[in-house]
C-alpha cells in the first residue's frame, strides 16, 4: 500500500520534472506514461476491499510540506504584490499568519496522515483515468495551440509540467486525512489552476487568472478560519477522528461552515463562480482537467468528507437550498450564452450546485446520488470539454452559433458531442439516475424540490438546443469523416465508451463501494437505503429498473438506427421554405430580390431577460442571502 | 448576434394570398421586414387595351374578389363622369345597396381570418358562418355568391324585388343580432385583448404620413372616409366615419366590428329611401379625356385614373389600390414585434394582395 | 378594461345544443336560386349566329362562324358572367341554375345549327 | 391486477386514444356548429399517412422519430407497469427531446423555430409535471404508482391545485389552444406546423403514434387522481378532456413568452401553496 | 399482408389532407376554398383538413392564374407533395387564365407547369362544386393507390 501511495505522488511529481528539463518533442510521452502508471495504480488501489483504510506511513513528509505550504503563500503574496491587487494581498497575508499561528499550537506536528476509504477510491480511480485521456488528448492540441498563437513566450513543456502538478497535487488531496495537509493541496490545486487560466499570457488571460487566484485565495482563508475554529473545539487534525468524534455544537457548525465555504470556492458555486468562467479562456485542456473533470470536485470532496458531521442539522438544508439555487441559477444564466465553454462552465457550476444540494440534503439516498453525479459528471464532462477543444480548433471559433451543422463539417466529432449532451439530460445515463435520485431524496424539501424542478427542466434546455444545433447538416454536401490525429480520436472514443457503457454499470459501483461507504456512517444515514434487486436501484419511496431501461434504450437505439440506414437509401429532399424557389445548385432559396439565401437560424438566448444586468444583479444578491442563511445556519 | 431569417409566405398558411416577407428575428422579436410582391400580378391594367369599356367591368371586378362590386362601381362611375352619363337614382341606390353588402361580407371574412392569425378557430368559423348570409343574398339576388356582376356603364342589370327588399331586411336583422352576440368576446375576452391590444401601433401622423387609409387610419383617430365624397348614393344617406383611438389591431378590429353595423344601417336607410325608376340608361359613345374617380373600399380609398381617347379602348387605366397605400404603414408596424404577432399585424390591415399587384 | 371570462363560451355550448349549420351538401342538395348563373347552354336550334355574345364575351370563350352555322363554346375559359345571355338578341342562350360540375379534363363545346340563309344567298 | 391484465390495457391503450382523439375532433366540431369528421378520423389518418411517400428532408429526422416513438411507447408501458412515477416522467422526456432534435436537424426554419418553442414548452411543463408527482408522493409516501391505488381517498381532494397545473400541462401536450405554440394540431399557424413541418409520410404516422402513447402517459396521470374508483376516474378523465376541448374552442393562442412567465409564476405558486398544505396537513 | 393494404386504402380514401395554393386570384376562388372548410361546406366531414404544409398534403388545390413569378413556385410546391398526389385546378383563371389569360404577366392556367387531375370550372366556383371536386379526388387518390403506386 505504501508504495502505490509513493507513487501515485511522485510519479507525476517526477514526470513533471523530466518534462520540465528534457525539450518538449522528446518529452511527449512522459506525462502520459506517469499518467498510465497512476491510472493502473489508482484501478489496483480500487480493487482493493479489504484493507485498513487509515494508514500511517513511516515516511514523515510533514515538516516538508509546512515549508512548501509557507513559500506556496509567499509565492500568492508576491504575484499579488506585483500585480497590486489588495484582495490578494490581504487574502494570503492573513492565510500565512493564520497558517503561522496553527502550524505553532500544533505542536506534536502528527505525522502523513492518510485515509483511503471507498470514495477516495472512486476519486482516485476517476481522476487518474480521465487525466489520462486529457493529456492524450493535450499533445496534438497544445502543439496546434501553439502554432495558432504562435505563443513564444509559453512552452509547453511549462504546461504539462504545470498539469503533471496538478494530478499530483490531486492524489494528495484524495488520499490525505490530515487537515493542514488537505489544505496545502488545496492551495496547489489553486496554484496549478492560475498558472494555467494564464498560460497564454494574452491580456484576457492574466487578468483572469488573476481573478482565479483572487477568489481562491479567499476560498483558502475561509479553510484555515474553518479549521482553526475546528482546532480550538476539538484539538485533532485527523479528518477522520473530527468527522467521527467531535462533538457537534452551534459554533463548531459555524466554523464548518467556514470550511463549507472553501469548498464552494472551489466547486464554484454562487457567489463564487466568476473564477471558473473566467478560467475559460484557459487551454480546453486546462478547462478540461481543472476546471470541469476534477479540479472542482476537490470542493466536493472536503464537503462529502464532512458530510456526516452536519446530517440532520438546519445547517445542512441550508446547503442544500444554496446549491439548488446554484443549480437552478447558473442554468438560467447558461441560457444566454453562445460561447460553448461559458455553457459548458455554467453547466458545470450547475451540476456541481446539484451535488452540493444532495450533500445538504444528507439522506443515504441523496449521498448516493452525489456520488453518481459525481462519478459520471466527470466522464462526461471531459468528453464534452475535450469534444469542444476538438471543433474549436477546427473552427477557429467558440461560438455554438459557428457550430451549427456542425454533423457536416466533422461527422463524427459532432455525434460524439451530441450523444455527450444526450447522456446529461435523457435517461437511463449516469446523470439521469443521479438527477432521479437527487429529486426523490428532496422531495421532503418543498423550496428546493422545486428549484431542482425548474433547473432540471432549463437543462434539458440548453443542453437538447445544443445538441440540435449540431445535428443538421447542409444538403448536397457529401459528407465525409473528418481526419484527426489518432491521439485527439482516440480518448474521445473511449470516453464515449465510458459515458455510455458505466452507468450500466453504476449498480455494482453501488453495491462495492457507495453502499459500504453509507454503511460506515449507519447511525447517521439510517433508512432508504437504497437496494438492489435484479439491476434496478430500489428504495421505500422509488425504483429505477436500470438494467431493463438499458436493454430497452439499446434495442431502441437499434431499432431507430435500422430506419435511419432504411430512410438513407432515399435521396434528400429539400425543406419546406414557403415554396420558394429552390436553389438547385446549393443549398438555400432564392429571395424575391433575387438574392441566394441560405437559411439562418439561431437560439433564442433571451438576452433582454437573462443578460439584463437586473437578473444577475438579483442572483447574485440572492446567493448571498443565501450564503448568510448558510453561515446562519451553522449558528442555530 | 446572429439572426434567424425566416422566409414568410409566399405559400404560408396563415397568409391567404402569396406574398413574401424576408423576416429577421431576433429571440422571435421581429427586427427587419423585407417585403417581397408579384405572385399575383396579372398586368390587368393593360387588358385596357384590348378590351373594350364595357368589356373591363369584368376585368376590374376581379382586381379583386372580396370587394369586385366596390371596383366595377368606382370604374363605372369614373367613366360615366367622363361621359357626362347620368345614371338613373335607383340605380344608385342599387349601387350602394350591394356596394355595402360587399362591405360586410369583406369585413364578416376579415373578422374571421383576423381570429384564426391568433389561433382563434372557433371564432373563425362562427364569423364565416355569418357571413353565408350576405353570400346568400348576393346569390338570390345577383346570381353569383362572389363575383356579382350587376354594374354596368349606366346603371346596373339587376333589380331588387319588393320580396327581395324584405328578406334582405329580415336578414339583415338576424346578421344583427348575430354580430352582438360576439361583442363581448371580441371586446372582452382577455387572450384576444392580449395577442391584439399594443400590437401593431400606429399614431395619427404615421398614419397620415405614411399614407395609410380605410380602417387602419380610422383606427388611429382620423376620420377620413371616401364615401364622404357622396359618390352612387351616399350623398342621400346619412352617416359618420367610425374612428377608433389607439391605432393598435385591437382598434382596427374595432372600427372593422362597429362599421358593419353601420353598413346595416345604410342599407336600411338606402333601402327605405330607394326611388322607383329605371335601373339603367343606354350609353352611347365612348369617353375621352383623363379622370380620376375615388371611392371607399372595405379597406379604404381605391383610386382610379382614367385616359381615354375617344376609341372604345381605354389609352391607361390605372388602380391604386388600398392596400398598397397601407404597405408601408405595415413595413412599419412589422419591426419590434414578436414573431407570434406578425400574422395579426399583417392582418390588422386586412391586407389584399391581388388588387395591390393587380 | 374589464374582462369577462369566457365571453365566447355561451357561442360554444348553444352550437353544441342547436342544429348544425352545415349544409349536408352531397346527401342533400339545396334548391338553387332563380336567378344564379350557372351552366351556359345554347338552344342552338333558336340560335342565328349573329356573334353577339361573341362580341360581348369578356373572356373571348365563344367563336362562332357563321357560314358553318358552328357555335363554338370554351367553358374552362367561361367566367359566367352572363354578358352574353344579356346581348343575345333571340334569347336562345341561358345559364342554367346548376352549377358546373368538376372534370377530368378540358373540353370545348361545339354546337352545330343552321345558320339563318342570307339574303344574297336567298338571292 | 394480474399481469396479462396489465398488458391487454397497455396494448388497448393507443385504440383508446385514437377514439378518444376521434371524439375530441367530433365534439370540436359539434361546439364550432359542424358536422365534423367520423370517430375514427385519426385512425384514417394515421393509415393514410403509413402509406404514403415519405419525403426526407434529413435522415435524422427518421432516427428521431422512432427514438420519439421508442420513449412514448416505454413511457406507456412503464406505466401500466405502475412503476416509478418519477422515472416514467424522465423516459416520457426521452421522446420529446428526441421529437426536439428532429425538429432541429432540418435547416427549415421553420422546423427549427418549433424546436426552440417546443424547448420552451417542455420548459414550462417538466417543472409543473414534477411539483405535481412530488405532490402525490407527499400524499402516499412512494413514487410508485401502485401506491396511489392503495389510497381510499381520491388524490383529488388533497391536491386540486395540483390537479389544475396537471391540465395546464396537458394542454400543452395535447398542443391546444391556448397553448398550441410550437405546433399545433390543426390550426393554422404563423410557424406552418411547427416541429412536424418537416416530418412526412410515414414519419408522420410514427410521430402521431408517439404522440397518442404520450397521451396515454398524461391522460393516465389524470386518472390517477380519482384512482380508488375505476368509474370515478374514467369520468375524470373525460370531464378534463371534455374542459380542454371547450378551452381550446374558446381562447386564442397566446405567445410562449406568455406561457413561460405564467407557468413558472403562477404554476409554480399555486404548486407551492398545495406543497405546503400537504406539508402542514 | 391484405389487410394492411385494406386498411391503407380505407385511410387514403377518408382522410385527403388539403394544400391551398394561391397562384394569383383574386380571392374569389380562395375565399370560396376557405369557404369549404368552414361550418357550413364543412368539409372536415370527409377529413380534410387544410394543412398548408406541402410535406402533409395529398390534394394539392390551386386556384388563380400562373405568373411569370409564381410559376416556379408552384413547381415547387408540387414537388414537394409526397406521392399519391392529386392536383386540383379551381376556378377559370387556373383552369385557363380565364379573362386574364391576354394579358402580359400571365402565362395560363395551371396546366401549363403542373398536370392537373381535375378542372372545377366557375368563376369562383361554388362551394358545393369544390366540395365535389374534392370527393372526386378521393377516387381519384384510391386509384393511383390501386394502381401500385405503393
Ligand atoms: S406591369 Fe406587369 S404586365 Fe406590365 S410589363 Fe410590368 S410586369 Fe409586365
Ligand atoms: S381592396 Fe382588397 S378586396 Fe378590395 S379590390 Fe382591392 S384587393 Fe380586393
Ligand atoms: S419608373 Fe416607375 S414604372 Fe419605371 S421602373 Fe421605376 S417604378 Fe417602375
Ligand atoms: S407612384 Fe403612384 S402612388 Fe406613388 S405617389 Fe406616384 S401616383 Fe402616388
Ligand atoms: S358568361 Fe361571360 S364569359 Fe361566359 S361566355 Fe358569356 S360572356 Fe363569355
Ligand atoms: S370539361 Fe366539362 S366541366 Fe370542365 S370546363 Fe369543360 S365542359 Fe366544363
Ligand atoms: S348572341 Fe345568341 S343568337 Fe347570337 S350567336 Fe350568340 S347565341 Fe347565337
Ligand atoms: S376564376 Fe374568377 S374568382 Fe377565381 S380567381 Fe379567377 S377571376 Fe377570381
Amino acid at each position: 500500500m505504501d508504495i502505490y501511495i509513493l507513487t501515485l505522488l511522485s510519479i507525476p511529481l517526477l514526470a513533471a520534472l523530466l518534462v520540465y528539463i528534457v525539450p518538449f518533442s522528446k518529452a511527449k510521452y512522459i506525462p502520459i506514461l506517469a499518467l498510465i502508471t497512476t491510472s493502473i495504480i489508482s484501478i489496483k488501489i480500487f480493487n482493493l476491499n479489504n484493507f485498513d483504510s487509515q494508514l500511517n506511513l513511516k515516511f514523515n513528509y510533514s515538516h516538508l510540506i509546512t515549508v512548501l505550504d509557507f513559500i506556496l503563500l509567499l509565492f500568492f503574496i508576491k504575484k499579488g504584490w506585483e500585480n497590486k491587487d489588495k484582495p490578494i494581498l490581504f487574502f494570503n497575508i492573513s492565510s500565512l499568519l493564520l497558517l503561522l499561528f496553527l502550524e505553532l499550537k500544533i505542536d506534536n506536528s502528527p505525522n502523513f496522515l492518510i485515509n483511503i476509504d471507498n470514495i477516495s477510491q472512486i476519486m482516485l480511480l476517476f481522476v487518474n483515468i480521465i487525466s489520462l485521456f486529457i493529456f492524450i488528448h493535450a499533445i496534438p492540441y497544445m502543439q496546434k495551440h501553439r502554432e495558432h498563437f504562435s505563443l513564444k513566450t509559453t512552452s509547453n513543456n511549462n504546461f504539462f509540467c504545470i498539469l503533471l502538478l496538478f494530478v499530483a497535487g490531486m492524489n494528495g488531496l484524495i488520499i490525505t486525512n490530515h487537515l493542514l495537509h488537505f489544505y496545502f493541496f488545496f492551495e496547489i490545486t489553486t496554484l496549478c489552476s492560475y498558472l494555467l487560466i494564464g498560460h497564454d499570457r494574452t491580456q484576457e488571460a492574466v487578468a483572469n487568472s488573476l481573478l482565479a487566484l483572487r477568489l481562491n485565495s479567499l476560498g483558502g482563508l475561509f479553510f484555515l478560519i474553518g479549521s482553526t475554529g475546528l482546532y480550538f473545539i476539538f484539538p485533532s487534525v485527523d479528518i477522520l477522528k473530527i468527522v467521527q468524534k467531535a462533538p457537534v455544537n452551534s459554533l463548531f457548525l459555524l466554523f464548518l461552515a467556514y470550511i463549507c465555504l472553501a469548498g464552494m470556492v472551489k466547486s464554484a458555486q454562487l457567489p463564487f463562480q466568476k473564477w471558473l468562467l473566467g478560467a475559460m479562456v484557459a487551454p480546453t485542456p486546462t478547462s478540461a482537467l481543472l476546471h470541469s473533470s476534477t479540479m472542482v470536485k476537490a470542493g466536493i470532496y472536503l464537503l462529502l468528507r464532512f458530510s456526516p458531521l452536519f446530517a440532520n442539522t438546519f445547517f445542512s438544508t441550508t446547503l442544500a437550498l444554496c446549491g439548488g439555487f446554484t443549480f437552478l441559477a447558473t442554468a438560467l444564466l447558461a441560457i444566454g450564452q453562445d460561447n460553448a465553454k461559458k455553457v459548458l462552465a455554467y453547466s458545470t457550476i450547475s451540476n456541481l450546485g446539484l451535488i452540493i444540494a444532495c450533500i445538504g440534503i444528507n439522506t443515504p439516498a441523496s449521498i448516493t446520488a452525489a456520488l453518481i453525479l459525481t462519478f459520471f459528471h466527470a466522464f462526461n464532462k471531459a468528453l464534452l470539454f475535450l469534444c469542444i477543444g476538438t471543433i474549436e480548433q477546427k473552427i477557429a471559433s467558440r461560438n455554438l452559433e459557428d457550430m451549427r451543422n456542425l454533423y457536416t463539417l466533422m461527422p463524427l466529432t459532432a455525434i460524439i458531442t451530441v450523444f455527450g449532451a444526450i447522456a446529461m439530460i435523457l435517461p437511463p445515463f449516469g446523470m439521469l439516475l443521479g438527477k432521479w435520485m437527487a429529486i426523490e431524496s428532496s422531495a421532503q424539501n418543498i423550496l428546493l424540490v422545486l428549484m431542482l424542478a425548474l433547473g432540471s427542466a432549463v437543462t434539458v434546455l440548453y443542453w437538447a438546443r445544443w445538441a440540435g444545433l449540431f445535428m443538421g447538416y447542409k444538403l448536397r454536401e457529401k459528407i465525409k469523416l473528418e481526419s484527426q490525429s489518432l491521439l485527439t480520436r482516440i480518448p474521445l472514443l473511449i470516453l464515449l465508451l465510458a459515458v455510455f457503457l458505466l452507468p450500466a454499470y453504476s449498480p455494482w459501483l453501488y453495491q462495492e463501494k457507495i453502499y459500504p461507504f453509507i454503511l460506515t456512517y449507519s447511525h447517521i444515514w439510517k433508512n432508504n437505503l437504497y437496494l438492489l434487486l435484479g439491476g434496478s436501484f430500489q428504495n421505500s419511496f422509488g425504483s429505477f429498473p436500470l438494467f431493463p431501461l438499458f436493454s430497452l434504450a439499446i434495442l431502441g437505439f437499434f431499432i431507430a438506427h435500422y430506419f435511419l440506414l432504411k430512410a438513407k437509401r432515399k435521396p434528400l429532399e429539400i425543406p419546406y421554405f414557403s415554396g420558394l424557389s429552390i436553389d438547385k445548385s446549393s443549398f438555400g432559396y432564392v429571395n424575391p430580390l433575387g438574392q441566394r439565401v441560405i437559411p439562418k437560424t439561431s437560439n433564442y438566448y433571451l438576452l433582454q431577460v437573462i443578460e439584463n444586468s437586473k437578473l444577475a444583479l438579483w442572483i447574485d444578491r440572492l446567493s448571498l442571502i443565501f450564503i448568510l442563511l448558510f453561515l446562519g445556519g451553522g449558528l442555530r | 448576434m446572429p439572426k434567424t431569417i425566416i422566409p414568410f409566405g409566399p405559400q404560408h398558411p396563415v397568409l391567404p394570398e402569396p406574398l413574401h416577407f424576408s423576416l429577421t428575428v431576433e429571440d422571435e422579436i421581429v427586427q427587419e421586414a423585407i417585403p417581397g410582391f408579384g405572385y399575383v400580378h396579372r398586368g390587368l391594367e393593360k387588358l385596357c387595351e384590348i378590351k373594350d369599356i364595357h368589356k373591363m367591368i369584368q376585368v376590374v371586378e376581379r382586381v379583386c374578389g372580396i370587394c369586385s362590386k366596390i371596383h366595377a362601381l368606382c370604374y363605372c362611375e369614373g367613366i360615366e363622369q367622363m361621359m357626362g352619363v347620368e345614371v338613373p337614382p335607383r340605380a344608385k341606390y342599387l349601387r350602394t345597396i350591394w356596394s355595402e353588402l360587399h362591405r360586410m361580407h369583406s369585413h364578416l371574412l376579415w373578422l374571421g381570418l383576423f381570429a384564426d392569425s391568433f389561433g382563434f378557430e372557433s371564432l373563425f368559423y362562427h364569423f364565416w358562418r355569418i357571413r353565408e348570409k350576405i353570400l346568400d343574398i348576393n346569390e338570390k339576388t345577383a346570381g353569383n355568391r362572389i363575383i356579382v356582376s350587376v354594374n354596368i356603364l349606366g346603371g346596373v342589370k339587376r333589380d331588387l324585388s319588393t320580396e327581395d327588399q324584405k328578406w334582405i331586411l329580415a336578414e339583415l336583422k338576424e346578421i344583427e343580432n348575430k354580430l352582438e352576440e360576439v361583442k363581448d368576446t371580441l371586446f372582452k375576452d382577455y387572450t384576444i385583448s392580449k395577442r391584439t391590444k399594443g400590437k401593431g401601433i400606429l399614431s395619427a401622423e404615421e398614419a397620415l404620413y405614411l399614407g395609410a387609409v380605410g380602417p387602419v387610419l380610422r383606427a388611429s383617430g382620423v376620420a377620413q372616409d371616401c364615401r364622404q365624397l357622396q359618390y352612387a348614393a351616399f350623398s342621400e344617406l346619412d352617416f359618420e366615419p367610425v374612428i377608433a383611438q389607439e391605432g393598435d389591431s385591437f382598434a382596427r378590429m374595432q372600427v372593422r366590428y362597429f362599421e358593419l353595423f353601420q353598413s346595416i344601417d345604410l342599407i336600411r336607410q338606402a333601402l327605405s329611401k330607394i326611388p322607383e325608376g329605371p335601373i339603367s340608361v343606354k350609353v352611347k359613345g365612348y369617353p375621352e379625356g383623363e379622370n380620376v374617380f375615388r371611392v371607399e373600399q372595405p379597406r379604404g380609398e381605391v383610386f382610379y385614373y382614367f385616359k381615354a381617347n375617344g376609341s372604345k379602348f381605354l389609352d391607361r387605366l390605372r388602380i391604386r389600390t388600398p392596400t398598397f397605400a397601407n404597405v408601408p404603414a405595415l413595413a412599419k408596424m412589422l419591426t419590434g414585434i414578436e414573431l407570434a404577432d406578425v400574422p395579426v399585424v399583417i392582418l390588422s390591415i386586412d391586407p389584399c394582395i391581388s388588387c395591390t399587384e393587380r | 378594461m374589464e374582462y369577462k371570462f369566457p365571453p365566447f363560451l355561451t357561442t360554444v355550448l348553444t352550437n353544441l345544443l342547436k342544429r348544425k349549420s352545415t349544409r349536408p351538401y352531397p346527401y342533400q342538395k339545396r334548391a338553387p336560386y332563380p336567378e344564379v348563373r350557372g351552366i351556359l347552354k345554347n338552344q342552338v336550334e333558336k340560335c342565328i349566329f349573329c356573334g353577339s355574345c361573341s362580341l360581348k364575351c369578356p373572356a373571348n370563350c365563344i367563336e362562332i362562324n357563321k357560314q358553318e352555322g358552328t357555335w363554338q363554346y370554351k367553358p374552362y375559359l367561361c367566367i359566367l358572367c352572363g354578358n352574353c345571355e344579356a346581348a343575345c338578341p333571340v334569347k336562345c342562350l341561358t345559364h342554367t341554375t346548376d352549377f358546373p360540375l368538376p372534370c377530368l379534363e378540358k373540353k370545348e363545346i361545339l354546337l352545330k345549327g343552321t345558320p339563318p340563309k342570307r339574303k344574297q344567298d336567298k338571292k | 391486477m394480474p399481469m396479462f391484465l396489465k398488458l391487454f390495457l397497455f396494448l388497448l391503450s393507443p385504440f383508446a386514444i385514437g377514439v378518444i382523439l376521434g371524439i375530441d375532433r367530433k365534439l370540436t366540431a359539434y361546439l364550432q356548429s359542424r358536422i365534423g369528421p367520423p370517430i375514427f378520423q385519426p385512425f384514417y389518418d394515421l393509415f393514410k399517412l403509413l402509406g404514403k411517400e415519405s419525403k426526407t428532408s434529413d435522415y435524422w429526422l427518421s432516427f428521431c422519430a422512432y427514438v420519439y416513438l421508442c420513449g412514448a411507447i416505454t413511457c406507456a408501458f412503464l406505466f401500466f407497469l405502475q412503476a416509478d412515477l418519477l422515472l416514467i416522467f424522465f423516459v416520457q422526456a426521452v421522446g420529446s427531446i428526441f421529437l426536439v432534435l428532429g425538429a432541429f436537424s432540418v435547416s427549415s426554419p421553420f422546423s427549427q423555430i418549433g424546436g426552440q418553442r417546443e424547448l420552451f414548452q417542455i420548459i414550462a411543463y417538466e417543472p409543473l409535471l414534477i411539483a405535481v408527482i412530488v405532490g402525490i408522493y407527499l400524499v402516499t409516501g412512494s413514487f410508485e404508482i401502485s401506491s396511489i391505488y392503495k389510497l381510499n381517498y381520491p388524490l383529488l381532494a388533497k391536491l386540486p391545485l395540483l390537479f389544475l397545473i396537471l391540465t395546464f400541462a396537458l394542454t400543452i401536450k395535447l398542443r391546444k389552444s391556448p397553448f398550441d405554440i410550437s405546433a399545433s394540431h390543426h390550426a393554422h399557424q404563423e410557424i406552418v406546423r411547427g416541429v412536424f413541418t418537416e416530418y412526412s409520410g410515414s414519419y408522420l404516422a410514427i410521430v402521431e403514434l408517439a404522440h397518442w402513447f404520450e397521451l396515454v402517459f398524461i391522460l393516465g396521470l389524470i386518472s390517477l387522481f380519482w384512482a380508488n374508483s375505476f368509474f370515478m376516474s374514467t369520468i375524470l378523465v373525460f370531464l378534463t378532456y371534455f374542459l380542454e376541448i371547450i378551452v381550446d374552442n374558446i381562447t386564442s393562442r397566446l405567445t410562449w413568452r406568455f406561457m413561460l412567465k405564467n407557468a413558472w409564476s403562477v404554476g409554480i405558486i399555486l404548486a407551492l401553496i398545495n406543497l405546503i398544505w400537504l406539508y402542514k396537513g | 399482408m391484405k389487410f394492411i393494404k385494406r386498411l391503407l386504402l380505407t385511410g387514403i380514401k377518408k382522410s385527403p389532407w388539403l394544400l391551398h395554393f394561391d397562384c394569383g386570384s383574386c380571392n374569389g376562388c380562395d375565399i370560396e376554398t376557405l369557404a369549404v372548410l368552414t361550418p357550413v361546406y364543412d368539409a372536415e366531414r370527409f377529413g380534410v383538413i387544410n394543412v398548408g404544409n406541402p410535406k402533409h398534403a395529398d390534394i394539392f388545390l390551386v386556384t388563380g392564374t400562373v405568373n411569370r413569378k409564381n410559376q416556379e413556385i408552384l413547381n415547387n410546391l408540387y414537388l414537394q407533395i409526397p406521392e399519391p398526389k392529386v392536383i386540383l385546378a379551381v376556378g377559370t383563371c387556373a383552369l385557363s387564365g380565364g379573362i386574364f389569360a391576354e394579358a402580359p404577366n400571365v402565362i395560363g392556367g395551371v396546366d401549363k407547369i403542373i398536370p392537373v387531375d381535375i378542372y372545377i370550372p366557375g368563376c369562383p366556383p361554388k362551394p358545393e362544386a369544390i366540395l365535389e371536386g374534392v370527393l372526386k379526388s378521393v377516387e381519384l387518390l384510391e386509384d393511383k393507390v390501386k394502381n401500385g403506386k405503393i
